[in-house]
């Protein structure tokens, strides 16, 4: 934290720069090797990116809530937009991807300070640097609404917004660093293509951690709290699986056959755990549910994040099929087993997944496709390094989130009142409400 | 005058009205009810969540008629709402003290 | 026989149901209404335009039951709906003339 | 105490609850319902399949009043919600043997 | 079939090899001549295309139904992605578009063996095989998702799956050959830019003589089956309208003036349709509805499908109005003239389009624009070519959905029983419903 | 108009010859420039436009609306697509674009004669002329689009469709000329990258004076007109935002660091927005309500329009909240103190939203983004020819706007009997309803 006070400073130094749009001062361009097909691709991916998250996870999200809180379930995606791009262009483009120290970037590019027209970060020399960082803050903004699925109906907006503001210094900034800007797990070569660790994982445990803090629902086990609209949930899961495409396609940073690779296995992996899931339950319950085949669907493009861009195709079905069993176990018996209340299962879903993934990555790797390879082409360590990779993203995450919340619910209070609970956060929260 | 209430599966709206119309009766108010009863629910699984779900959708049908076709009303709603499967519903007969259409201020029967 | 209207807070069902089975009460007919009374409402603001909105939800539950165990009933719908905030509701006890259950014709207490 | 029920249209409602506030009658309950009489509906076609829709959107009003103000709360109901126009809707008044306020316990008319 | 035996047996042999990941043999592999700008555009058309499926028909369709079946209709959108993404890439790529035999292609590309990062498709050069085999997998997914609208309401989910399976293996898979693939329309030089044959017309019959075969459902005719939530299917419409930029763009398999040409002429076409349904309703029922006009659009958008990218932008806007005005007609006055009940009118939009479409395809057709003359340029045997096609898929396409709806009826009975389709589709076969 | 009617006489001639698809001549073709990746980004810039409109717009205008009036109001957004379309490709497009007059251009390309596989527009050489004009028009058909809020609930169809074909040949087209043809406004160097005046001014001031003339809603200020289902505004909001990286992206017309630079501004400025209108209500009225922070996006959005592509990144911020503050002022003070019931408020974010930045594009402007320097960096007649532009903008738009109701008026009655307000819009215009 030392550094970060240092770089706080240093942070408010640039401010009366960057207020004269001095942006445009050359420093650190390079001779431009921007290529415009890998441009106009980028900027595509991040659009249907953003799409992921509005409307794409509000949709999901809040396809799964009661009627009177479908609209602050949108709210929590629809804040972690405006914020979090924000404070990404402030420093955490910065921090987590300019300058490869193995804890923390530099603010050399805080504010921007120094990007221009024809600079390019060293992580994608064919795009513009400006571009990379947007594309890269949709990745934020994404991981941070993720978690709040873990707290609807139930969190108050102005505590929510404290937590996401401090989960993304502490947990995502970080960790982006760590696994893709260059530091100690990227140095150490752990496999994380598109974001099984900074995005699911760390949303997934984070979540669990935050349901536990904040405590079940009310009449959760007693009173039906099923879904208003799954209508909703589907649509969103459709605007996901597209934006997907965009999510892993788009992490090669380039408009070429490593990006269509990551794509098929992709999409296979989704259709993989929808069927999968939609199986389990034909075969335990009788009936195949929608939500169950679009959980499974999620389940799969989780859980294959990580791995596309190293696996060949069929590896995505394969790691689709094991992500409908192992989140469908977790939605169903783990969270039964252990009692939590993660409200729309970012944990069972995302946690889990992310895990699954990254643990996989290194079981199928490819390095015709990704340059690595995984156990089954006589890499096993790769296996060890993954779980490393794991381990670290399980204790920071799920640390640095207690003590936040904590740390939170010093200045206000987490749950809304029961009476607003009851009353729904839609009125109690926005004043508004579903007619 | 009666108010007739009667509670029938939602499918069956179509034949009651019709059946009552022949009978001279012109007018009735309907609500979209749940109704808990012998019939029973089914169960919502939800990911990790079941929930057995009593009420099942059901219409109220309330008509005003003169109390003399009271009985008429009765088993015309009754004939055409029965599937002869649980859960068809019930029939309610109750007292109006005073009628009165809005429009024209006519009272009792005449406001039917 | 009565038909005994209560007008209670939503969440309020299940208690309310699962007690009137426990005292014999096997059927119910539920409608969600809105409700004015005592009870503030809240205001709603949508850009420049701010409504009040006086009608909050509310469930009105409507039971049939013979005349010997309205006051049970009563009681019961009483005890298991109150929180003692405002708002609570009402219960109103109605006579009924005739009762039928649609399916077998059944009559008056047999078709409850 | 009786029970006043009256279909009105819809858009009458604010004027309804304000012209019986006025004359002291503070609470109300209201059931969105279609209804079925000499209106005539409208017709709806969707591409090749076309429904006659015979029942229109009214609203329901349930007041309980103490019987001496049963009269007036009519009349006042009647002139607000007037059009003129077919379709203005019915009051009917019922007997009501009890009533009871959920919260306090109160009956009768102290429950009002 | 014998053929299809014998490969059955080859495939087999494949699943082996395929499981360990052998997908990087170079195999076939060329000298690449991938070019980054098209391949930009064909994952975003790819992405496009699958967005049309979901969220756009699942919401086109299930705007049209009633509030009890809304998520049994987004379901087998859903599901056919799901399902017949992997059939497609374990043979039915291969069998579709590798090799050029007259009635079907090989399984040299069965489970994707020997595809790698940088072979091409002689059908497409400038994009990578991958990126070739999951665009037309898009393409398979809606054509199949297409022909559930007509038995939308009644099928039962089980009989559905068995039933999709089996039309894209015996009834897509060879058209897409036949006429795309090097079979023998397309050595006939069938004109089907986008699939007026392939897509439209063979779900379009397909769905008609499913609906004759299932029969009409409870209440038709009688009761009021009016559509639940109409604004669906608007919203569902737009993401059709958009995607179809990349359905009817992307056939070009290029980002050049020809995708262009396309784009346009598909744009003016459903415009055109729109109005013409529209004005057709303002005419005869003094109101156009709003389901008139994306009716009109869609079926402007079918129609023009197989023309778009061989005509002129303004051979769209005629073909647009000429859609208008048969797809109305077949979908008030034809379907009533037969008493069918194709719930969604899938033949009387996407069956008479297609049909118009792949006829006027061979009247309007440009040489300057796709290389071939159609009539109005002097060239009359092209529409006896295009009536060829339609012929044969017209029986081929009928006569396999006919004998397949009959082989699945001896398994599992096609429709729900009474009771289940009073209750709706959503509860009784997925044990869901919207609140 | 002496000019247009001259001109339509001659578009008539045109018409024999388009019929025959005469486009094919290769009359003003210029040896091709065209580049395969701006045609990727520009024809998927030209998809998200149109998704902007359908279902964006169509979404998020809906969503504002009561139950009754939610299709009606889509079906304005769905006609104005449908008709704008056609009118462009008649004579929309070559007089706003061919042909550098100061009031008008020629008719040169009067149903696209003369338009080419190859040719290209003078604007943009890099794209297919075709490409250009199909973007162009994405722009044409929003715009008229968004003048529909403020008459939302009470316009009659048929009195709608009549002022929006006049609207765009007599606001639009000029505007669109003037702006961005080569018109006088563009010789003098107004600054206008996508829209703040061709746009989102013309756009606002034409809806207010719009309401004015149609007379508030019945009930406004005594009934309760709360929005239906505002999670479809909150769904539409997302897909314009994403949508709007096509719209200010698009607009460098090529896929490089400039429309990187518009991105960036464009989605800080939507951020900005969102996030100060909401403090705005959270500050005076207790609550952020989610219809109040996607009115701040939107409202960022739109003002950031005109200035994105030549302003940096920060610029977006400062822009976005300047916009929060002045969009909602203007639609919570401004409107109750002049008493009009401009239904959604286009003039308060999108008329002052596009004044607002325009003027700031003047102030703010870099030249090493966009080549042209503003105040900030010395070049204070800037914001003068900005200023000159908005007053034109106003007056013209006003104008013609009153002009044309008036006229239509004569016609037919611009709204629908108090009968029909009551009963609603679904059923009085369109006999339709959602269930
Ligand atoms: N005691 C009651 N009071 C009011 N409504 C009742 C009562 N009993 C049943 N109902 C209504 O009648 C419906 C049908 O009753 P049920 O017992 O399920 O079948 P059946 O009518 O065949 O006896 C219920 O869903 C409920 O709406
Ligand atoms: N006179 C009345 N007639 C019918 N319903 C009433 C009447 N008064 C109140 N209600 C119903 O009872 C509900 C609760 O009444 P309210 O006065 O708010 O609180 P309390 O029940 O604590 O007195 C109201 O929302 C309304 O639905
Ligand atoms: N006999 C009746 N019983 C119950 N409700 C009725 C009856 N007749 C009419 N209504 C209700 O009153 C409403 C208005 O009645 P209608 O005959 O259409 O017009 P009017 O009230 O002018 O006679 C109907 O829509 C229906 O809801």
């Amino acid at each position: 934290m030392g550094a970060l006070s240092y770089r706080a400073a240093k942070l408010a130094a640039l401010v009366i720069v960057a207020a004269s749009g001095a942006l445009a001062t050359p420093a650190l361009a390079e001779t431009s090797t921007i290529n415009s097909a890998d441009t106009a691709w980028m900027m595509v991916a991040t659009a249907f990116v953003l799409m992921m998250t509005i409307p794409g996870l509000a949709l999901f999200y809040s396809g799964m809530v009661r009627k009177k809180n479908v609209l602050a379930t949108m709210a929590q995606s629809l804040a972690a937009v405006a914020i979090i791009s924000i404070l990404w262009v402030m420093f955490g483009y910065s921090l987590a991807f300019v300058g490869d120290g193995p804890w923390l970037g530099t603010l050399d590019r805080g504010l921007l300070i120094g990007m221009t027209m024809d600079s390019v970060n060293p992580a994608a020399k064919t795009i513009p640097e400006a571009l990379f960082m947007l594309y890269q803050m949709t990745f934020a903004i994404i991981t941070v609404a993720l978690v709040a699925g873990s707290v609807a109906d139930r969190m108050r907006f102005s505590a929510y917004l404290l937590f996401a503001i401090g989960w993304f210094m502490f947990v995502y900034v970080p960790l982006a660093h760590w696994v893709w800007g260059g530091g100690f797990l990227a140095t150490m070569g752990v496999l994380d293509f598109a974001g099984g660790l900074v995005v699911h994982l760390s949303a997934g445990i984070g979540g669990l951690v935050a349901a536990k803090v904040m405590g079940r629902r009310h009449g959760y086990g007693s009173e039906n709290l099923s879904p208003f609209d799954l209508s909703l949930a589907v649509v969103g899961t459709g605007l996901l699986w597209v934006g997907w495409f965009g999510f892993n396609g788009g992490s090669a940073l380039a408009a070429n056959s490593r990006a269509v690779m990551a794509i098929i296995s992709t999409h296979l992996a989704a259709c993989a755990g929808a069927l999968t899931w939609g199986a389990i339950e034909w075969a335990t319950r009788r009936k195949p549910s929608v939500l169950g085949m679009i959980s499974g669907a999620v389940a799969g493009l989780g859980t294959i994040t990580p791995a596309s861009g190293f696996v060949a195709p069929w590896h995505g079905v394969i790691i689709g099929v094991v992500a409908g069993i192992v989140c469908f176990w977790a939605c169903t018996w783990l969270k039964h087993r252990f009692n939590y209340d993660d409200s729309l299962d970012v944990f069972g879903v995302h946690g889990i997944g992310g895990m699954t993934g990254t643990l996989l990555a290194g079981v199928f790797a490819v390095s015709a496709i990704g340059g690595t390879a995984g156990l089954i082409e006589g890499h096993p360590q790769q296996v060890l390094i993954q779980l490393y990779g794991i381990a670290v993203t399980l204790v920071w995450s799920g640390g640095v989130t207690y003590v936040l919340l904590k740390l939170v619910s010093v200045f206000v209070p987490l749950r809304v009142s029961l009476q607003q609970e009851l009353e729904g956060l839609d009125i109690s929260q926005h004043g508004e409400a579903l007619q | 005058m009666k108010l007739v209430v009667a509670i029938i599966k939602p499918f069956k709206l179509d034949e009651v009205r019709q059946a009552l119309t022949a009978i001279g009766v012109h007018g009735m108010t309907v609500t979209e009810v749940k109704g808990y009863g012998r019939q029973k629910g089914h169960t919502e699984i939800y990911r990790g969540a079941e929930y057995v779900v009593n009420f099942l959708p059901k219409l109220r049908i309330e008509i005003a008629v003169a109390s003399d076709i009271a009985d008429k009303a009765v088993a015309v709603i009754t004939s055409n709402a029965r599937t002869g499967q649980i859960g068809d519903g019930k029939i309610f007969v109750t007292p109006i003290d005073h009628a009165l259409r809005i429009r024209t201020g006519e009272t009792d029967t005449d406001a039917l």
